[in-house]
């Protein structure tokens, strides 16, 4: 029955590529030497992850010391920010400032330290999923510890004004966190240029292995461990160190990096025609900037349905995508995202998101155009809230 | 989150779904704002069902649930209806995820709502007459 | 010039089998969905994990759902300790209890805990490296949070009487957590039977890959999240789980666990002759009890040589082996494990630890008992320190 | 922890090492606790070093430094010796990693106690006779 296949939730996670996965093999089972070890085989993996910190330096425009390897973005958002927190604890430094739509990892974080008596202010995002930078300077206290504002965000793929929030930052002498994790690929990043104190990365969504992430912290700037133990990391970070995932993460951050350009003038046409052609759709709207978005990601909010509904009957049809960001599936609390942009609950949570790869084609354009509108309206029919446009 | 074969063919393949011209009673449960909301619609004639219809905007599981919960009503009586209970309905679907167990009871709350319509109106009507 | 060679350091790291490998490889490219997602390339990979989490709760006579997946043993010894301290810091629970030996993921989580009010006693340990269950009893106060003592000592290979400490901690209604990294696939583990409320674990150890471990919580403990996000893991643990790295620590656990006896039986009979044959050795010392160790573990001190130059030497026989933990190499600090049992610091520059895999055999036995004494002979020859026994 | 290949070499085959008998001086440096101890064996006839021989406790870049340091003491001058830097060693081993970095400092303050030893006994001599 089904006639074509396309994965469209590249933003929730990606294949490891052929290379990737070919440049980590040696080093589950070879190469598999302790990299702390003095003998050769450890000081193999030694040199292969000086090797990965130094290209992925290259890659963000960073010094290698100012690399450190974690487990992934979840990790490396926490990290920055408790560790940046509990580092600047006795200056008294107990304001953090943050956005209403960040990523859980993010708000979660900052959740758990205002219970730990620290205030949070949550800036408001504008309905095109904006993060105004006066917003920013406005909030700055003079207890304010950190900044964390993303790149891109992950449900609505709006890409903000990073480097004028940075700047900003230290204007005011307050460290600038950004979580990088749906930018790499997409945007270029230059840590130095775009005014960014430390950056989280997670390898697995740029077709890197799951449980492999990046945290960058600027040369100069102290932030208390999160995982205390062996010296690995600089002694900041402890665990015997994933050769096999750094190898991975900075292979595929260096493939990412090197067709951005490529990739930008490759989808935007197809994200583009994607909006448009489910805009004909009666009863949508875009989520997210128009044109203040990562090449890949489209977004919109269909009257009348439910997303995990939809989301099933497109698999069924092939099409894999997803409502609200894939950590929240499963919960029915509409996208904080989506309201956060000021939309309704009900509009929240029938929300489409369709992310796709490099490969993203024609066929895989028109297939969508012409599957969605069918499971929309086959959903429409049962549902007790559409009537055809008019309420 | 793993649907039972039997809830993914109710979902694909929802039976008696849609708006119903002139039934003799209607219920509604759920809200919107939780993301579920069932209306079902019945025709009732000498005490027993004989039409049962639902409209469900919701996940795979809600629609699943008032399909299959349309099928059971189909034929049984006031009485009998009013006994169906959550448990009838995830058994008849072979099962629910942990996560969805709340979707019967919005079902069975719709049913139990358009009965005490069809009641209320019928009691009038029995009173006026 | 080298004849043979023996890797001897399977307590530092091992390499991950085939069989471990072949089950991982589908989730990096085929099966690639993010866990969390609903569509079915999601789901299969949540079946996955299901299936791991249920596999491993057999493995160590425990709940599915009191099993989390981390990513090491690094995180899970700081998330159990500092979870739970976390959790019960409302009841001014501010003393822990650990000993002198810990893998620094413990030590270090202690001293930071430390630095943020804590109280931390460290025990003592007796100079064949064993913990006094009564120390732990005279130890606990009404204050006392946590316990953490380690199943076996990575340095060298002592066994812990971990159950009688479980039952001590639990008559005094104190949590009990035990760092059992070293004991996988050695000894037995059954978390009920042996009274521990929560168990670290590290895949690499036992030929999973690096970056992926375990952490046993008992049903009804609760601990504070370390790393906060997403609703993985139960809501506990945040991150995009490492599907394959989760099988793959399934797999191996079930074969680890599955070849205990067969490993001991193996291997005990090796251990013995090589402590024999190298004791043998003038001005040699076993550290560590020789009848409560690991079957794989040897450790011994060679007065008169420093241990780096020794395991260089052997490493260019084809022996690999470290001298102190593997996390301490490159640092100048001696063996805390050997001063806690009591060594001078001379000495405890001076081991040497063999820890030997499931196909050690009569060869490697006879190959490292003809080049550990020529090449300590030879170090000893230039030594300043060394003559002759008397110095 | 990645070392030269000249160190790698000067660990394994070591120049001049053991013990010398009756030397004219002797210089011992390092602490044994931090894991490092040296001791040099100078002969010296006419205010040149015929021979220096060395003892090393250590780890291979204390070897090394010790063994190439004989090598660069051997035929030079009592001044020239004492003009002996720690990066003229770390130049003849082609650099050491940085966490090695103190091992020169030992073997360079070896030599300088072995020829201030010579120099105090000679100076003595000097002035008895
Ligand atoms: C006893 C013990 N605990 C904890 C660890 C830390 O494990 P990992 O390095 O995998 O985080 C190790 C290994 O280094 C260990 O031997
Ligand atoms: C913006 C953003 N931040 C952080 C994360 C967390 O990354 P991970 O799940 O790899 O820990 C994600 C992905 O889930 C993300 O999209």
């Amino acid at each position: 029955m089904q006639t074509h296949s396309v994965y469209a939730d590249y933003s929730a996670t990606t294949p490891v590529s052929q290379e990737v996965l070919q440049a980590m093999l040696p080093y589950f089972t070879e190469s598999f030497g302790n990299a702390s070890s003095i003998y050769q085989i450890g000081r193999k993996n030694e040199a292969a992850i000086l090797n990965a910190r130094a290209n992925i330096a290259q890659c963000l425009g960073a010094d290698p010391k100012e690399i450190y390897f974690t487990s992934g973005g979840s990790e490396s958002d926490n990290w920055a920010i408790k560790g940046a927190v509990d580092a600047l604890k006795m200056q008294r430094k107990r304001h953090i400032i943050t956005t209403a739509f960040e990523h859980h990892a993010v708000l979660n974080t900052c959740q758990f330290l205002e219970n730990h008596g620290f205030e949070v202010t949550y800036l408001p995002v504008s309905s095109n999923g904006m993060v105004n930078p006066q917003d920013v300077e406005k909030a700055i206290r003079s207890d304010t510890a950190i900044v964390s504002v993303m790149c891109v965000n992950n449900e609505i793929g709006t890409i903000q004004p990073i480097s004028q929030i940075g700047e900003i930052c230290h204007e005011h002498s307050v460290l600038f966190h950004t979580d990088a994790v749906q930018a790499i690929g997409n945007i270029e990043i230059d840590v130095k240029q775009q005014n960014i104190d430390m950056l989280s990365i997670s390898g697995h969504k740029f077709h890197a292995p799951k449980g492999i992430g990046v945290l960058y912290v600027r040369n100069g700037i102290n932030i208390s461990n999160l995982i205390h133990g062996g010296g690995q990391e600089m002694g900041k970070r402890a665990g015997t160190e994933n050769t096999a995932g750094i190898v991975g993460i900075s292979k595929a951050l260096e493939i990412a990096v090197s067709h951005i350009a490529e990739k930008n003038e490759r989808l935007t046409p197809f994200r583009n025609r994607l909006i448009e052609g489910l805009l004909q759709i009666k009863g949508t709207r875009l989520n997210g900037d128009r044109i203040q978005r990562v090449c890949n990601n489209v977004n919109i909010s269909i009257e009348g349905i439910e997303g995990e509904s939809l989301i099933l009957l497109l698999d069924m049809q092939g099409i894999q995508a997803s409502s609200g960001s894939a950590c929240s599936a499963g919960s029915l609390e509409p996208s904080h995202v989506l309201t956060a942009i000021g939309l309704e609950r009900e509009s929240a949570h029938s929300s489409l998101r369709l992310t796709f790869g490099e490969n993203f084609n024609e066929t895989d354009l028109q297939y969508i155009l012409k599957v969605v509108p069918e499971c929309v309206e086959k959903l429409r029919n049962i549902s007790p809230l559409w009537k055809g446009g008019q309420k | 989150m793993n649907y039972s074969q039997k809830v993914l063919e109710h979902f694909v393949n929802p039976r008696n779904s849609g708006e119903m011209e002139n039934p003799d009673a209607v219920g509604v449960s759920g809200s919107e704002k939780c993301g579920d909301i069932t209306r079902i619609y019945l025709n009732i004639k000498n005490n027993i069902i004989s039409e049962a219809k639902f409209q469900t905007f919701g996940c795979c599981a809600a629609i699943a649930t008032s399909s299959v919960t349309t099928e059971l009503l189909q034929g049984k009586t006031i009485e009998q209806a009013m006994q169906l209970t959550e448990s009838d309905i995830v058994q008849a679907l072979d099962g629910l995820p942990p996560d969805k167990m709340h979707c019967p009871a919005v079902a069975e709350q719709a049913v139990k709502s358009a009965l005490s319509d069809y009641q209320a109106k019928h009691a009038k009507k029995g009173k006026l007459l």
